[in-house]
């Protein structure tokens, strides 16, 4: 592979990415590689866990909607309604749940196998269970009685949206750690349909407690890093160095806070390739891969693979996590209901395999490339279908049935494009070394 | 009688429902194990081969609906099935020889391979919605029902009814004598064994005189014909509309792989761990209780262990557990 | 240059994704009315108005977004008509539309939560809030004499929000809401929801969902299993789709749609018949209507600009002045331009009221010999 | 050493291991010899924690190390190697052998970020190391190759070269020799006798080569059928008639077509 | 040599070549033979090109230059499996059974290309090894080393090829196995069939060898009758082990 290969694909892209500001709009161009910067975060937090240990996690999408979940948590202010109507109680009855899980675990840990073991465990669970619900149920009932149309929901802690990232990239290596502990025994895709069940579970959950983010209503308007367009329209100051440069003042706004995203989102996206190139440069990566290529060999050269696996899946996850945070302040909105597999985790693997696997940079260059791509598939498909029906004749059905169905030609410009990338590259753009 | 009326009313609600569905699952789980067990990939595309397979059999249904064809009291489907799975083989063997030979040559990586799937899928995806488009397709005729709820009302004199959809039956059939069939294929043909060898060890496959090219595509038409019998027979019971077929996937993963990856025996008792779990650990069972309980002490609420919304979530818990004390699924897949 | 003449309108919908089915016929529709428009030649000076579609893909905000960005700072739209669900909705809002100052009219989007959202004066919907659907539904049952019922509903905030504030309103004015079970869209199997509804019982199920998506699915699997016979639909389920499939193995069912007992209701279906395309389906009016005022708020502000027209939005929508209905665009353009008032109609009855919604009335529909028939109007 | 007490392994009703009781002696250099199936392998990797035992216990010096995980044993200085190798394919060989110290500063995560300096140090000294085993193997040359592209042989080496890569209190060597050349396997015989008398190394081998075995090691077990068939000097093994029947048998009955 | 009609059986002639499209040339104009009813024994250190050259007399790498040729055909050209079916039977070094079939399917699969009954000839691969007689119902990949191994060398007897080639038979099998094994190997060419093997158990094998290459980076550097270079010294301490 040719040293000059990443530089001219990142080239590339930045071209495509020039080229769509040029012919589109720099407010589209900025939009695509702020996403792309996003993604390109979420695709480094992937190939850390399967690039560099084979963990084949599939739950990325529970993972972001963690992250998302924390900037709700952390950034909104708390309904203080809510919090007298029944806060307390939902939290005495998650501390109740808690306690009866820990109850059956120390019971099942200190008790010998027999009978009456099953029936203590039996009797802590359904009892602990049926206790919990009373607890809980009464609490959510009341709080989520609290205004549903607005809120309904116990909110936030009314913090610096910007805290919400680490705190997304340690509410997902939280669940992480407990995901990990169960289920990273697990072989490849067993461990995949895990982590894909898993993420479900999240979803699921973020999806039915509305006491905890609205759950399907949503929460909107969540508070922003960089200032408000409206504001900036108005600040006559702004207004007249806008007019200095040329540009008109909504133009200059909207630019302005694009390019405040991509600052901080540049950052980020730094410090983390940073951390993981170093990481992956290091006898520490040299042992992930040992253990990725041959984990008995390498739990025999007393490498701990377990301990290690769950390391590393509990960083990806976090790395997840905190993309998952950045991905909601950008949206300005959590949404639940939009949390599919298809879009977020799955994507993200294509990044992550189209890029390269096991190689940062290619997570990078995959990220922004099939981000750009997925904005700009759906014009491209419209073109290739113009160009299709160019030669039929006006108002010939077969050409009105196929100019319908052009929003359709967007997945599959995508799979073909897919499909010849990694024709004339199988192993990635930017193969690991 | 209360007691009889509780049973045929489980049985209606739960039993009945869940083991059609469980039959689909398996029906559909059986064509991604088989391509993880031969092939060693997570076929992405399989959900829209399905709905590809499903299309071409509605196709040619209405087809033989338009000349007066039928075979009533089946649906004329099954008469068109033969000529889709036909349509379908077609395209999986275009597919094969377009996209996946070049990595198999090139000894890719399964993952690899799950990526190039999901190109497949996004192109056939869009391909199935440039052909039928994305509403929902009826093409089902002949007897609705084996058994109507009137009927057995009649029949039993018991308050509750039990029905029974042909396309119910028909599925549940379907599904067990082609496993028993694919069971016997894999394990006593000669093609069957020199697919398991291949899927063993491909090169010495290639030394003991096995020819590949012959094992990949003989695999592709038993998965194209598996996909489209199960995508017609969910579609059947159900409705044909390709976005469904998508979000079919993930319940067939789970299925194949609670059973185990690469075992057919797994797969269908996979879709029926997951149809089962679905449906009876969300089942509000104040219905039941209330022909079982004495007068006075019927529940007032549903009596429902968790609320619906969380189905799914449920079935992949139990999945969850299969897996911890089965590592490989209750069937003891393989994991490449 | 030639496109001084020309303005153009974003069409954002979802063309793909969990309701690409609904999403044609509105995007044909609200393209109806501009071509209306411009082939009358009165827009302005004689501008002509072209559509640029793009997929909002219904539940993918990023995808959305992106989307209503290109729309706007490269095509240039000089409005959005759309987005079609709520969650998307709110967040091109939010994220394109209010920060590039650009109006957007939603056929569709009929979360309670848009009525009070931040919106600088951009946001209008052409449908009404579901907390007025749910009170008009739960009035009509009780009148029915349908005292106790069982709900699903779709699980997004369009469905949540409708089977909220159905419930409430049901249960003050004295029925009884036996069991509520969401149902996830474009799910394989609704075995587990239909089984604990049917223990929960009750005289009908309300079926808070989208007729191309899990609703049949939930009805068919009700059917087939004798839970229920009767069904409510409310304006997500009404389509010629389910007389399709259902005929009459549902007659019997009630329901409500956003309409009017106006003539542009019958107008828009003649028109959508004759344009090639099923002028029935839900959001199909409203798509028209959001477009024609978009349009005829230009022409009342003499400028294709957001900022400008965005202030006659309402006056156009609102009496006073001579009632416009689908097809009549012309003739609102040429009152409008020598400086008349016009009260658009539409297809809906567009009343708005508040933040920029509309006031909503509603068919009563009956399902009789298999057809969906207005019954009433309230 | 090692002492191994009544151990059974039993994969479903099959006995592998049926009650192996056994003692390697501290500094000895042990054979472990017996017919296809015996069980060595499987005793090997019961004692290294591979697998969980049926029952029965395993002691190292006073310490009870049943059950223990790989990793846990490799820190104790337990090492082995595995009779169908188990190389690190896409990893060059030199990196192959670096990876094998325990307790390298540079598996610590924080380290790799700010502790550059102390990594580049004790890499140099790993790599170094590593070099003078690759040397000592003859496998110089493949510093750079991946592992997964070397030959059967020489992958043995590799499994070899990577228990010569720390200090090991024991070391189980699972048929080093099989697919080795003999004249290269002389010299790995020095090196383990020398490894064993000069830094005390214990070995335990299993071989088939009965010349390499004879070489090496004193004393000599046999097993057949999951139990312990015979011990001492090979020898007094070669001459026990149940190891003949069992194990070595009697050579070749078709010598006269040879001519 | 080439074309004339004394030309041996199974002929691997002047081949050149390594890895994959672009790596660098294992074998340098390397050449191996056999005839009918001969053993012929490669012996090497390790990493030699042993197992390429035999991997390349099979067809599983490209050659650069020279051909293959059995009974006086070129076959350079064909596949792997072609030349299965034109009676090469080969057992490779490594991974040579299929682990998750039992060990009776693995012996099925060696007579894959055979259309007759070949009861008898698995009752005879019992013979030799009465252990897979006992495990014939468990899977390969259960089974220890020197099991596997003779699985393998089952397997390929299965074929009833024309032409037997083993690439380390005798790895890891046991003492009294292994002389089983080679007295089968002996009495298997006296039948008349070539076999080709390579052999690291090097005493043993050239004492049954008609014919020996010994193989130096990827290049002939001694060939003669197995006896021959037994007595050659330097061949012996270079190569043999003493
Ligand atoms: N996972 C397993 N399941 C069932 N049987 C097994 C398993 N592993 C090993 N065995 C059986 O246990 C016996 C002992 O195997 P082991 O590998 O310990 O033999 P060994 O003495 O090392 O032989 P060799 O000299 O051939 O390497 C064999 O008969 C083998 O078939
Ligand atoms: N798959 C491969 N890709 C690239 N190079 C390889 C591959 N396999 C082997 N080699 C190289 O080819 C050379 C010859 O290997 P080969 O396996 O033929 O040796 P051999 O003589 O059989 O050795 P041994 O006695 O150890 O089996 C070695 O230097 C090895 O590094
Ligand atoms: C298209 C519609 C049915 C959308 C729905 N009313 C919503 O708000 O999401
Ligand atoms: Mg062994
Ligand atoms: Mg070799």
């Amino acid at each position: 592979m040719s040293k000059y290969r990443a530089p001219f694909l990142f080239g590339l892209v930045a071209v495509a990415i020039l080229g769509t500001g040029f012919l589109q709009s720099w407010n589209s161009a900025l939009l695509i590689v702020n996403m792309g910067l996003v993604s390109a975060v979420m695709a480094l937090g992937v190939n850390l866990q399967w690039g560099f240990a084979g963990l084949f996690n599939v739950g990325v999408v529970g993972f972001l909607a963690l992250g998302g979940l924390a900037t709700v948590l952390t950034s909104m202010p708390p309904v203080a309604e809510a919090w007298s109507a029944g806060g307390l109680r939902i939290l005495a009855g998650l501390a109740l749940g808690a306690a009866t899980l820990t109850l059956a675990v120390i019971t099942f840990k200190h008790m010998q196998k027999s009978r009456t073991r099953t029936a203590a465990l039996l009797v802590i669970l359904v009892g602990g269970f049926f206790l919990f619900r009373f607890v809980f149920d009464g609490g959510v009932a009341a709080v989520e009685a609290v205004n549903p149309a607005a809120t309904g929901y116990l909110g936030g802690l009314g913090l610096p949206v910007l805290l919400a990232w680490p705190m997304g990239g340690v509410l997902a290596a939280g669940a992480a750690w407990l995901i990990g502990k169960t289920a990273l025994g697990l072989r490849s895709d067993y461990l995949a349909i895990a982590t894909l069940g898993i993420a479900e579970i999240i979803i699921a959950v973020m999806k039915n407690e509305d006491w905890l983010a609205r759950g399907v209503k949503n929460v909107i308007g969540l508070p922003r890093p960089v200032p408000y367009e409206v504001d900036l329209q108005s600040d006559p100051a702004f207004v007249a160095s806008a007019a200095n440069l040329g540009i008109d003042p909504v133009t200059a706004s909207t630019l302005y806070v694009k390019l405040g995203y991509m600052a901080l989102f540049t950052v980020v996206l730094l410090i983390l390739f940073w951390m993981a190139q170093r990481a992956l440069h290091s006898p520490w990566g040299r042992m992930m891969r040992a253990i990725r290529d041959n984990e008995v060999a390498a739990n025999a050269m007393g490498k701990d693979v377990t301990a290690r696996h769950l390391q590393v899946f509990i960083l990806g996850s976090a790395v997840c996590g905190i993309a998952g945070a950045m991905m909601t302040t950008l949206d300005g909105q959590l949404t639940p209901g939009s949390y599919q597999p298809l879009r977020y985790t799955f994507l993200i693997w294509v990044m992550v395999i189209v890029g390269g696997s096991g190689n940062n940079l290619g997570s990078i260059l995959g990220g922004m490339l099939i981000w750009f791509l997925w904005v700009q598939v759906e014009p491209m498909g419209h073109f290739l279908l113009g160009l299709i029906t160019a030669g039929m004749a006006d108002g010939s059905a077969l050409k009105s049935h196929l100019l319908d169905s052009a929003a359709h030609m967007r997945l599959l410009t995508m799979g073909l494009i897919l499909l010849l990338v990694l024709r004339f590259s199988p192993r990635g753009l930017i193969p690991e070394e | 009688m209360d007691f009889l009326n509780a049973v045929v009313a489980l049985s209606n609600y739960v039993v009945v429902p869940a083991m059609a569905y469980g039959s689909q699952l398996a029906l559909g789980a059986l064509g991604v194990t088989l391509i993880y067990g031969i092939l060693r990939f997570s076929n992405f595309a399989h959900g829209d081969t399905m709905a590809f397979g499903t299309m071409a059999v509605v196709m040619v249904t209405w087809a033989f609906q338009a000349m007066g064809v039928s075979i009533a009291p089946l649906p004329t489907a099954l008469l068109a099935l033969p000529f889709g799975i036909a349509i379908c083989a077609a395209l999986v063997l275009g597919t094969d020889r377009l996209v996946y030979r070049f990595y198999r040559a090139q000894k890719a990586k399964p993952v690899i391979l799950v990526i190039v799937s999901m190109g497949v899928m996004f192109v056939l995806n869009g391909l199935v919605r440039f052909i039928i488009g994305v509403d929902d397709q009826r093409f089902g005729d002949g007897a609705r029902l084996i058994l109507s709820a009137r009927d057995f009302k009649k029949m039993t004199g018991l308050d509750e009814g039990l029905v029974i959809k042909t396309s119910q039956g028909l599925t549940v059939l379907t599904a067990v004598i082609v496993v028993a069939w694919l069971y016997w294929f894999l394990t006593h043909t000669r093609s069957g064994k020199s697919m398991r060898a291949y899927s063993d060890n491909e090169d010495l496959a290639l030394l003991s005189g096995i020819n590949p090219e012959r094992v990949v595509m003989i695999t592709w038409i038993i998965v194209a014909a598996l996909a489209t019998i199960a995508g017609t027979l969910y579609g059947l019971d159900k409705s044909f509309k390709p976005f469904t077929y998508f979000q079919l996937l993930l319940p067939i993963f789970a299925a194949a792989i609670v059973g185990g990856l690469g075992s057919p025996l797994g797969a269908i008792a996979g879709g029926f761990v997951i149809a089962f779990s679905e449906v009876t650990v969300t089942y509000a069972w104040k219905k039941v209780l209330v022909y079982l309980l004495p007068e006075g002490l019927e529940p007032t609420g549903l009596v429902q262990l968790l609320s619906t919304d969380y189905k799914f979530a449920v079935s992949f818990v139990i999945l969850l557990i299969v897996l911890l004390f089965r590592p490989t699924g209750l069937f003891a897949g393989k994991s490449v | 240059e030639s496109h001084a003449n020309d303005v153009k309108l974003g069409v954002i919908l979802g063309f793909t994704g969990p309701i690409e089915s609904l999403t044609p016929s509105m995007a044909a529709s609200a393209e109806m009315a501009m071509k209306e428009v411009s082939d009358s030649g009165k827009l302005l000076d004689g501008k002509t108005v072209t559509p640029v579609r793009a997929d909002s893909t219904c539940v993918d905000a990023a995808a959305a977004t992106s989307a209503a960005e290109r729309l706007i700072t490269s095509e240039g739209v000089k409005g959005i008509m759309g987005a079609d669900c709520s969650g998307v909705t709110g967040a091109i809002l939010a994220s394109v539309a209010m920060p590039n100052g650009v109006v957007m009219i939603s056929p569709s989007a009929t979360s309670p939560a848009l009525s009070d959202v931040e919106d600088a004066g951009m946001f209008f919907r052409t449908s009404p809030s579901d907390a007025r659907q749910g009170q008009v539904l739960a009035d009509l049952l009780i009148e029915k004499g349908l005292n106790s019922v069982a709900v699903t509903y779709t699980n997004n905030d369009y469905g949540k929000g409708l089977a909220d504030s159905f419930s409430s309103a049901y249960t003050a004015a004295g029925g009884t809401v036996t069991g509520t079970a969401a149902h996830e869209d474009g799910k394989a199997d609704y075995s587990a929801e239909v089984g604990a509804l049917a223990s929960a019982g009750g005289d009908a199920l309300v079926v808070a969902g989208y007729v191309d998506q899990g609703g049949p699915g939930i009805i068919r699997a009700s059917l087939d299993s004798g839970a229920f016979d009767t069904f409510v639909l409310p304006d997500g389920m009404i389509g010629a789709a389910l007389e399709d499939t259902f005929g009459s193995d549902i007659d019997g069912s009630i329901g409500t749609v956003p309409g009017t007992e106006s003539a542009g209701a019958s107008k828009i279906l003649e028109m959508a018949t004759a344009a090639g395309f099923n002028g029935e389906g839900p959001y199909v009016g409203e798509s028209y209507d959001a477009a024609a005022l978009m349009l005829l708020a230009m022409q009342a502000a003499g400028s294709v600009e957001s900022a400008d027209y965005a202030g006659k939005i309402m006056g156009v929508a609102n009496a006073p002045g001579e009632k416009i209905y689908p097809g009549e665009l012309a003739k609102a353009l040429e009152i409008i331009a020598d400086g008349g008032e016009v009260d658009y109609v539409g297809a809906t009855a567009v009343e708005f009221i508040g933040g920029g919604e509309s006031a909503g009335s509603y068919k009563e529909i009956l399902v009789e010999g298999g057809k969906l028939t207005t019954v009433a109007y309230r | 050493m090692i002492r191994v007490e009544n151990l059974h392994k039993h994969f479903g009703g099959f006995h592998a291991v049926d009650g192996a009781s056994l003692t390697i002696e501290p500094g000895s250099i042990t054979g472990l010899i017996g017919p296809n199936g015996a069980g060595k392998t499987t005793l090997f990797n019961v004692i290294a924690g591979v697998l969980k035992p049926t029952s029965g216990r395993v002691t190292m010096g006073d310490l009870d190390i049943t059950g223990l995980p790989p990793h846990a044993l490799f820190h104790k200085g337990l090492l082995r190697t595995f009779q169908i190798a188990h190389e690190f394919a896409s990893m060059s060989c030199r990196e192959n052998l670096m990876m094998v110290p325990g307790g390298q500063a540079g598996e610590v995560l924080w380290n790799t970020w700010f502790g550059r300096k102390r990594i580049a140090d004790e890499e140099r000294a790993l790599r170094a190391k590593a070099d003078e085993v690759l040397e000592f193997l003859t496998i110089s040359h493949l510093a750079e190759q991946k592992a997964g592209q070397i030959s059967g042989g020489q992958k043995k080496l590799l499994e070899l070269g990577r228990t010569m890569m720390v200090d090991a209190k024991i070391v189980f060597l699972d048929e080093v020799g099989a697919g080795v050349n003999r004249t290269l396997l002389n010299t790995i015989g020095d090196a383990i006798i020398r490894l064993n008398k000069e830094r005390g190394y214990t070995f335990v081998v299993i071989e088939h080569d009965m010349d390499f075995i004879g070489r090496l090691c004193d004393p000599v077990i046999c097993m057949a059928e999951g139990k312990v068939l015979a011990q001492g000097t090979l020898d007094e093994i070669k001459a026990n008639e149940q190891v003949i029947e069992a194990y070595l048998g009697t050579g070749l009955k078709n010598k006269e077509m040879l001519a | 040599m080439s074309g004339s009609n004394n030309a041996p059986f199974l002929i691997g002639e002047h081949m050149t070549g390594g890895y994959g499209k672009s790596g660098p040339d294992i074998l340098h104009d390397c050449t191996i033979a056999v005839d009918p009813g001969e053993i012929a024994v490669i012996v090497g250190p390790n990493g030699a090109g042993k197992s390429t050259a035999m991997k390349a007399v099979f067809g599983m790498l490209d050659l650069r230059k020279g051909m293959v040729r059995l009974d006086g055909e070129d076959i350079t050209r064909l596949s792997p499996q072609e030349r299965v079916a034109k009676g090469m039977g080969f057992v490779p070094q490594t991974s040579n059974i299929f682990t998750s079939m039992t060990v009776e399917e693995n012996l099925e699969m060696g007579a894959f290309i055979r259309r007759d009954d070949f009861s008898d000839t698995m009752a005879q691969v019992y013979d030799l090894f009465p252990i897979l007689k006992d495990k014939r119902r468990q899977p390969a990949g259960e089974l220890s080393g020197g099991q596997r191994q003779q699985v393998a060398v089952g397997r390929a007897l299965m074929t009833q090829p024309k032409v037997l080639m083993l690439d380390e038979p005798t790895a890891g099998v046991s003492p009294i196995v292994m002389d089983e094994l080679f007295d089968r190997i002996i009495e298997v060419a006296r039948t008349g069939l070539p076999v080709l093997m390579v052999e690291q158990n090097a005493r043993q094998a050239l004492e049954i060898a008609d014919k020996a290459y010994v193989l130096v980076q990827g290049a002939n550097a001694h060939t003669g009758t197995g006896k021959d270079l037994l007595a050659d010294e330097n061949v012996r301490k270079s190569f043999l082990g003493g």
